[in-house]
């Protein structure tokens, strides 16, 4: 892939996709993303998080060329490959670009052994040596598992191995960019910052961009470099993590971060105000709005109407 | 004050041809009248049995093979089929963890409430609507819905209707058992929120059954964390949140990162971390139990 | 009602499949049909009749955009042709004397299974374990394993001839008129007995282990224990919450199972000489009867296919989920 | 709609004495009386209409019907037949000769070419029919007297006589009232108007429809029916043995000659010499005792069957050599043929090719299929390969038909005198090349010594004259071996006396015991209830 | 009603299936397959060696009549003097040939169209479903029953007529569980990995749909034999083949019933049920393997009795449930 010097890992504009959904009951469009703009910079972990529904998955598997968007720009590396990549996306392309599912339970095949998953991927991106053996040892070892994984089938591991298996089969393209799909959300909860942990540690240690999927703001918090919030197909603000969720300005960022449960919160989450916001959201979703930046040192930005941004 | 629930040494063995499983090993606890108990623990530990243990609503190759289960006073253990019947939902009502598939898909949700009342009051069918339309409005959803089927209805307000659903008979224990983990966060709020309001307004006992140590923390009263079918740490949860003293319930305390403050690297449990030869509990504060000896350590760093 | 006009629409879209497989069949089966038809009926038809013939079963040289409207017109205006073998009777006139009897015996002996099949499979599931649920089932797939037509030899000689118990053959005994009256309907009963009790016997087994099946899936879904957690009497769980939902699939695979049931049916009505539309099939098969074969094709899968949409009507009566709001 | 109609009226009291008959090749029935259709219900032919004369091919008697006489001029030009008097139609209309000229008009309208040779009829006067024959032509006075007469004043004047279903017939027969018309049931009751009403001594006919021999036979065996047609597995132990005092059979072999019919245009075939050596090689008794279960007799060297039996010469008896089960003397004449037999068993031709052909016979006539079982096996032990070849009728009957085939098992014709059957077997005139269509002659076979002493025959209404003819025809049939004859068909029949007597018997051949052929109308003249 | 049973299972998800060899290895320790797996090499052996046992035509007309069974005919002979177990040994080799032969290629359609439909999915999907669904519901034997009489007799058209009226109950099971496999995540990781359609078909979807695969087959075969039969009963098979359906043929058309010749009639038919059930008794077997909750339970037990309570040594406690 010719890939151009400086520009970002991912690029993406205005990019839309539409499914039209329903058996034989109702035949309804759902408008799962609708003009995105993002950027992904090289080595950076950006989260994307939203409700369920909010077309985080959509965008990722766009990304990962599972769905193919109706219409918009996505650049890989400079590269315009919804252009040059009409049908299907290039060897060259998935080698740079790699998905981590949600489930870990469903995104190995339970009818092979780890071996032959991961020695797939090599042989398939012609990265495999001679000491193919050696070459899967260093690979599960990358992740933090034993080489006895290596003979067994996904059905005798744990969620948190499973995961990592997930990551591995990843690793072994060497890719550039990875697309985490909620990998830890079916994941015990005492292994889920452990593979939090490995994410961090392929950014800083192989520059893998990285896009994080989750609706787990602290998670997210945790992980990421940047977040963008994502609501009914549409990014809604986005920045640096802790700026953002330090002083979020979307009323849809505001009650999410109102909702995340925490132990020093002595009443719960109170009702009135979700209310409040649940209105605001609708109106600022029914007038016409413009990315606002907010702050220009984190990046911050929000997605408001053109009214509230001169208000601020 | 004594106590509304009262397990002890709870067994439940899972018989199958090859093996028999343990789903819960001499578990004991009381939950006091007006009480929030937290059960945590990480998928599979056997949160689960214990609540249906406790209404006996285990399947075959499950059975209670030790212990007991005192409800004020009574042994649930002992009741027969039809004293058992009288007794679920009207003194002990219970939420199960996924709202999507504990309604009747094929059912109106007005009937399926109704059937609750009718079953256990001798009371008409106009009445049993009224009372229906009630419960509805407690739970804040509109009336008029309870002509709708389930699937008609979001995931949330699901939940609430079998909350509603939960309530009609003013039990004295509600078991809820991981009653948002399919939610989202907001509405997930919600559902806490009104449980609760209901909470206190009824003066209900609650087992809450969830893995999210930071909504445990944020209701609860007290809490039990378990780990393979053991009790291994029982105490408040104010004493927990910063005391804990048991290394697995450090671990799941240490997996949560939090939303506000600077940004510490957690650990959380290392993979292929076992704990085993899970001891008693011994009381090591007042009111604050854990299991002896940090257990084995069986871990490969990352 | 959309779920209805389109399912309304597959069916009219299948009828019309059959249609064309009914045009295909003669036209690229090896073989002239006419020609083979003739050598039976000599010299009884007139180079008029040859010609419809001809043009019915594409045995002319038109190209086949030409034949097929035609073909279509035909079938729609409910011109099936004219029988060979019961020249020059219409087709439809003898098919039409012949779907009520199949009718009435595919109708019956499918609900005496289903019936029984069902409770006897919901029963089951509800006791695992007991003499129903272990012995029952087997014995029944051992029953359903047998071919219609030998199940139902076995029964008219061991009871019709054997014991003497039921009619040997027909839908009625010969002398009576068709009337409403109790001698007439108890007489048809009686004469149904047999042949349905072989097409039961032979379908009774699947429907039993298909509701146990789904049952005991059902029986572990999150609202039984629910239902179960809330205090309810065994008896509603089992019928106003398990069997209704499990009773699903059996009603979709009613619809399935049609087919079956009118196979069935045609070796059945052969064994018994019931004057159904199997019967008259064979016999036009026998004869060579091609355009009464053809229309009995189509009238049964026509027939099939109503059924299937009542099936569908009666469906979405009973699962909420595909009704619309 | 249906109204209340309880009485199921005639049917429910009249059944004690209704003459119960099966009919087990009709599934069901439609309402169709017209004697021309080949679909007409059952009995049209036989109760409804009758014919001038009959013949009856038992006894080899002729009685006559609805003719008192009828005389042939002396050219053989012209055919007059006398009819009877005080005729009338089941609805009351006198019966005359009218008739006789409107139905042969008819016949020959609807069927194109029958009667070839009858170029006009008229009614002389009421009573008096007569045929002009464009040639002398004595086998048509059978042909003639037994074509079914209906009346004029219903038929004159309908447009499609062919597409007529005459739901309601008039007819002169003896049960013409049909009644209580079922799909798979009808009751014929008797004709108002009878010209015997003395012989009208059953109050009906009730037929039965199945599609087979198993549900006709059932219905037999319970007792359902009085008369029983059509093939039954070994009869005594089925039907009599139930009931010995009451039922009783009678298989007169009066049917045609059945006859493995070799195509003579394959060179294998052309060879009289291999017909008879194949001959030889079969086992008569063996296919009629297991394949036709016994119900039928070994041909002879006549090839004539037990309805000619009058004819057969007696000179005759045992001589032919080909017909005995002989296979030492088959290998014989095929090895001097140059079909010898090769080390490994099997013959080949005098070409090298093995000496292996086909015997195609309908798949649903499975009497027949294990009658070309038994030859395929005869044939093997001689080391000749006939494979069976059984798909449906129709295919068989095309092949036969365009001369495509190699060898099959074939009916012959069957008509008062023989002369129909030598026609069809050895005339050039219905001799027609391979891949022309034709209904007789499928073995294609013609002898021009043949055709004289056929149209001899026909020329002549000299008995004597006409039997000599015959004794001639029979030696030639010998020495060329035309067909392999096998056993003539026999007429099944099988009936019971509970409810009704005067049957036809051996002792008392007045008529076979078929349903569908003229003879019928003779038994249902006779019968009446049992005391 | 084949179809039935696993449609019902196909609705089931199912977890931690390893493909065939599991599948098999399963087979092997559960009963009801035992059973039947055992009936099953009974016949096949039986069919193998037919010609061993009876090494001469075993149709070969003899005359000497129906003859009860005796101990130089086992199963005595029919009107025609033929050997009854002969008949049906030598039966046995055409009615398996023909039913596995059909079974196999119907399954095989099945699978094409299933999977096919399943994995590309849009306007493919649509077509392939239509015709599957049209196919479902035509009814089978009529179908048979007319092409049986448009096509020439003979061991090849009942196969292709009896492949035509199977495939499609296979194929919209193999599809909707196919189309299940497809929205796997696993199936997205391989096309994320770059994989083949065609190997993702074959190696990803198709092993884990073994099961299915393996009721699909069976049911075909036990549908297959049963059509055969029906065809040939009817006359419409090659009435000079011997299999179990001509048995039974010239059973009927010799009378035997009639003459209370049970020997004749009963054995081919019974050939045919305990094949049949043999089958279905592997069909079940495959269910319960992959669907433990249909297993036999330990204890008869109604399905919503409170848990059994088994403290203290005694089980009075339980037996109060
Ligand atoms: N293949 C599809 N066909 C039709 N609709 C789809 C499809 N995939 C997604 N959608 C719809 O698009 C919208 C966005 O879905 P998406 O899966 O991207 O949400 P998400 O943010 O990932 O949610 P979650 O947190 O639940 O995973 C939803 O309304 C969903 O129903
Ligand atoms: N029907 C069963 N047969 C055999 N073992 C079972 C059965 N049900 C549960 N178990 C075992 O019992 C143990 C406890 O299960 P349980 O469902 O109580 O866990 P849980 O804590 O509720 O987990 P989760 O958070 O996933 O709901 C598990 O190890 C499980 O494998
Ligand atoms: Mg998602
Ligand atoms: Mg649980």
């Amino acid at each position: 892939m010719n890939a151009q010097a400086d520009a970002p890992a991912i690029r993406i504009a205005g990019l839309d996709k539409t499914f039209i959904q329903g058996g034989f009951r109702s035949r309804r469009e759902v408008k799962a993303l609708n003009g995105i703009d993002l950027e992904i910079g090289r080595g950076e972990i950006v989260a994307l998080v939203g409700e369920s529904g909010s077309g985080k998955s959509t965008l990722a598997r766009c990304i990962a060329r599972l769905e193919s968007p109706d219409r918009g720009v996505m650049e890989v590396f400079g590269e315009d490959v919804l252009r040059t990549q009409r049908r299907r996306a290039s060897k060259a392309y998935r080698s740079d670009v790699q998905m981590v599912f949600q489930d870990p339970f469903g995104s190995l095949n339970p009818t092979q052994r780890i071996e032959h998953v991961l020695a797939r991927s090599l042989r398939l991106h012609g990265k495999a040596r001679p000491d193919l053996r050696a070459q899967l040892v260093e690979l599960v070892e990358s992740v933090g598992l034993p080489a006895d994984v290596l003979s067994s089938f996904p059905h005798e591991m744990s969620g948190g191995q499973r995961q990592r298996i997930a990551i591995a089969r990843v690793l072994a393209v060497e890719p550039k960019v990875i697309l985490a799909d909620e990998p830890t959300s079916m994941l015990d909860v005492s292994v889920r910052i452990g593979v939090l942990n490995l994410l961090a540690k392929l950014r800083d240690e192989h520059g893998i961009a990285i896009l994080y999927v989750t609706h787990d703001l602290a998670s997210a918090r945790y992980l990421a470099d940047r977040i963008i919030v994502m609501h009914r197909g549409t990014l809604v603000e986005g920045g640096e993590s802790l700026a953002l969720l330090d002083a979020p300005r979307h009323p849809y960022t505001r009650m999410l971060v109102g909702a995340v449960p925490d132990p020093e919160r002595t009443a719960p989450f109170d009702p009135v105000e979700r209310e409040n916001y649940r209105v605001q959201i609708a109106d600022w979703a029914a007038s016409p709005s413009e990315r606002v930046v907010i702050n220009e040192d984190s990046g911050h930005w929000a997605w408001m109407p053109k009214e509230a941004a001169r208000h601020a | 004050m004594s106590a509304l629930l009262d397990i002890e040494d709870l067994v439940v063995e899972y018989v199958s041809d090859e093996r028999s499983v343990r789903g819960a090993d001499r578990v004991s606890f009381s939950i006091t009248p007006g009480e929030i108990l937290g059960l945590a623990g990480e998928s599979g530990c056997g949160k689960s049995t214990v609540a249906n243990a406790i209404m006996r609503l285990l399947k075959d190759p499950a059975r209670i093979s030790g212990g007991s289960i005192r409800f004020d006073g009574s042994d649930v253990l002992q009741m027969s089929a039809d004293e058992l019947r009288s007794w679920r939902w009207r003194e002990t009502a219970m939420v199960f963890q996924s709202a999507m598939n504990s309604l009747n898909p094929v059912m109106r949700i007005a009937d399926q409430i109704i059937d609750v009342l009718r079953t256990h009051n001798s009371m008409s069918r106009a009445a049993a609507r009224a009372e229906a339309v009630r419960l509805m409005e407690l739970v804040r959803i509109d009336p008029d819905r309870l002509k709708a089927y389930p699937h008609q209805l979001s995931g949330g307000q699901r939940q609430r209707v079998v909350i509603a659903m939960a309530c009609a008979l003013r039990p004295r224990l509600l078991i809820l058992d991981e009653p948002t983990t399919a939610l989202d966060v907001v509405v997930q709020q919600e559902i806490l929120a009104q449980i609760k309001d209901l909470q206190k307004e009824f003066g209900f006992s609650v087992l809450f059954i969830t893995h999210d140590m930071s909504l445990m923390l944020e209701l609860s009263d007290r809490i039990g964390v378990m780990y393979a079918g053991r009790i291994v740490e029982l105490a408040p949860a104010s004493v927990l949140k910063n005391g804990a003293r048991h290394a697995y319930t450090q671990a799941l305390l240490g997996a949560f990162p939090s939303i506000t403050g600077p940004r510490r690297r957690l650990t959380g449990l290392a993979e292929g971390t076992r704990f085993t030869d899970i001891g008693d509990l011994v009381e090591v504060a007042p009111g604050h139990f854990v299991a002896p000896g940090d257990a084995t350590l069986k871990t490969e760093e990352l | 009602m959309r779920f209805i006009l389109r399912r309304l629409g597959f069916y009219l879209v299948a009828f019309w499949l059959s249609i064309t497989l009914n045009f295909l069949l003669p036209r690229l089966m090896p073989g002239d049909p006419v020609s083979r038809m003739l050598s039976r009926s000599q010299g009884q038809l007139d180079p008029s009749q040859i010609d419809s013939l001809r043009r019915l079963l594409g045995v002319d040289d038109r190209p086949w955009w030409e034949q097929y409207p035609e073909y279509l017109w035909r079938v729609i205006t409910g011109d099936l042709g004219i029988s060979i073998s019961r020249f020059p009777t219409p087709v439809t006139e003898v098919i039409g004397s012949q779907l009520p009897w199949t009718l009435l015996l595919g109708f019956t002996s499918l609900v005496i299974a289903v019936i029984i099949g069902n409770l006897l499979g919901i029963l089951a599931a509800w006791r695992r374990g007991s003499v129903l649920d272990s012995f029952v089932p087997p014995f029944l797939i051992f029953l359903g394993s047998f071919p219609y037509f030998w199940l139902a030899m076995g029964l008219l000689y061991v009871f019709g001839i054997g014991l003497g118990w039921a009619p040997l053959s027909h839908a009625f005994s010969v002398g009576l008129q068709p009337s409403f009256s109790w001698v007439f309907i108890s007489d048809v009963a009686a004469h149904l007995i047999m042949p349905a009790l072989s097409i039961v016997f032979v379908s009774i087994g699947g429907w039993m282990l298909a509701m146990r099946n789904t049952m005991i899936g059902t029986n572990s879904e999150d609202y039984i224990l629910m239902a179960e957690a809330k205090g309810l009497r065994p008896s509603r769980i089992m019928f106003a919450y398990a069997s209704r939902n499990a009773m699903l699939p059996a009603v979709t695979n009613i619809g399935m199972s049609i087919g079956f049931i009118v196979g069935g049916a045609l070796l059945t009505e052969v064994v018994f000489a019931y004057p159904g539309v199997g019967y008259q099939l064979m016999a036009a098969v026998q004869g060579l009867d091609y355009p009464l074969m053809q229309g009995m094709f189509l009238t049964i899968t026509g027939a099939v296919l109503l059924a299937n949409f009542l099936i569908d009507i009666i469906y979405v009566r009973l699962d909420p989920r595909v009704r619309v709001s | 709609g249906c109204t209340a109609d309880t009485s199921s009226s005639q049917g429910g009291d009249g059944s004690g004495t209704m003459l119960t008959i099966p009919r087990e090749d009709m599934g069901t029935f439609s309402r169709n009386f017209n004697p021309f259709s080949p679909n007409a219900a059952p009995m049209t032919q036989q109760a409804i209409y009758e014919s001038l004369l009959i013949y009856n091919p038992a006894d080899g008697s002729t009685v006559p019907w609805l003719a008192e006489s009828w005389e042939a001029s002396g050219d053989g030009l012209t055919l007059t037949f006398h009819l009877r008097d005080g005729v009338k139609w089941s609805d009351g209309e006198p019966f005359t000769a009218t008739d006789v000229a409107t139905t042969f008009a008819l016949q020959q309208q609807i069927v194109e070419g029958s009667f070839p040779y009858v170029e006009g009829v008229e009614a002389a006067d009421d009573a008096t029919a007569v045929f002009t024959l464009s040639e002398p032509f004595s086998p048509g006075l059978f042909e003639v007297g037994q074509q079914i007469i209906v009346p004029d004043h219903v038929w004159a004047d309908q447009a499609d006589p062919d597409r007529f279903e005459n739901p309601e017939p008039v007819g002169t027969g003896p049960y013409t009232e049909v009644s209580n018309f079922q799909t798979q049931s009808f009751d014929l009751l008797p004709n108002p108007n009878y010209w015997q009403p003395d012989k009208q001594q059953i109050a009906g006919v009730r037929m039965l429809a199945f599609a087979g021999n198993d549900g006709a036979n059932l219905a037999a065996i319970n007792g359902d029916v009085d008369w029983a047609p059509q093939f039954m597995p070994d009869i005594q132990t089925t039907y009599v043995d139930r009931d010995p005092e009451h039922r009783h059979y009678w298989f007169p072999p009066t049917g045609s000659m059945v006859n493995w019919q070799l195509n003579t245009t394959e060179e294998m075939f052309s060879d009289p010499e291999v017909r008879k050596a194949l001959s030889l090689a079969i086992d008569r008794e063996q296919i009629v005792d297991v394949g036709m279960a016994g119900y039928t007799i070994p041909a002879d060297c006549s090839g004539l069957s037990g309805s000619y039996e009058t004819w057969k010469d007696a000179s005759l008896d045992g001589e032919c050599g080909w017909i005995a089960f002989d296979p030492e003397e088959a290998g014989k004449m095929l090895d001097e043929a140059g079909y010898e037999l090769g080390s490994d068993g099997t013959r080949t031709t005098p070409d090298g090719e093995p000496f292996a052909f086909d015997i195609s016979v309908g798949s649903t006539s499975t009497d027949w299929l294990s009658v070309a079982n038994i030859i395929s096996q005869n044939l093997t032990d001689i080391g000749v390969t006939a494979t069976v070849n059984a798909p449906d009728w129709a295919a068989v009957t095309a092949g036969y038909e365009q001369g495509d085939f190699d060898s099959g098992i074939v009916w012959s014709d069957n008509a008062p005198t023989p002369y129909q059957y030598y026609r069809s077997l050895m005339s050039s005139e219905t001799l027609k090349p391979v891949g022309e269509q034709t209904f007789s002659n499928y073995h294609r076979f013609s002898d021009p010594k043949a055709d004289e002493l056929i149209d001899a025959f026909a020329a002549t209404s000299d008995e004597a004259e006409q039997h000599d003819i015959v004794n001639q025809l029979q030696q030639l049939y010998v020495d060329d071996a035309p067909v392999v004859p096998l056993f003539p068909g026999p007429e099944w029949g099988a009936y019971t006396d509970a409810r009704f007597t005067g049957w036809p018997t051996e002792d008392n051949p007045y008529a076979t015991l078929s349903t569908r052929s003229p003879t019928t109308v003779l038994v249902l003249t006779s019968l009446q209830p049992a005391a | 009603m084949a179809s039935t049973k696993t449609e019902a299972l196909a609705m089931t998800p199912k977890r931690g299936s390893r493909g065939g060899a599991r599948l098999f290895r399963n087979l092997g320790r559960n009963g009801k397959a035992i059973a039947g797996i055992a009936i099953l090499v009974v016949f096949i052996a039986a069919a193998l060696l037919a010609p061993v046992f009876f090494p001469e035509d075993p149709s070969r007309i003899l005359s000497g009549g129906a003859t009860p069974p005796s101990l130089e005919h086992l199963l005595g002979t029919t009107a025609k003097g033929q050997d009854v177990l002969a008949l049906t040994l030598w039966g046995a080799r055409s009615s398996l040939l023909v039913g596995f032969a059909a079974g196999i290629l119907a399954t095989i359609v099945a699978i094409l169209v299933g999977l096919a439909g399943a994995y590309f999915g849009g306007v493919l999907d649509d077509i392939l479903s239509l015709a599957t669904n049209v196919f479902l519901l035509i009814p089978g034997l009529p179908l048979l029953v007319i092409l049986a009489a448009f096509m020439p007799p003979g061991l090849g058209t009942v196969v292709i007529v009896l492949v035509i009226t199977g495939w499609a109950g296979g194929a919209r099971i193999l599809r909707s569980q196919g189309l299940s496999i497809r929205g796997k995540d696993y199936v997205a990781a391989s096309i994320v990995a770059g994989e083949s359609p065609l190997r993702i078909m074959l190696r990803d979807i198709l092993p884990n749909m073994a099961s299915i695969v393996m009721s699909t087959l069976l049911g075909c075969i036990i549908g297959s034999i049963g059509a055969q039969a029906g065809l040939e009963f009817l006359g419409l098979g090659d009435s000079n083949t011997i299999s179990w359906g001509t048995n039974l043929f010239w059973a009927t058309s010799d009378g035997s019933l009639m003459l209370g010749q049970w020997w004749i009639f009963v054995p081919s038919g019974l050939a045919i049920a305990l094949v049949a059930f043999a089958l279905a008794l592997c069909n079940y077997a495959v269910d319960e393997i992959t669907n433990p909750r249909l297993r036999k339970p330990r204890r008869a037990a109604s399905a919503n009795a409170p848990t059994l309570v088994t403290v203290g040594a005694d089980d009075g406690k339980g037996a109060r449930s």
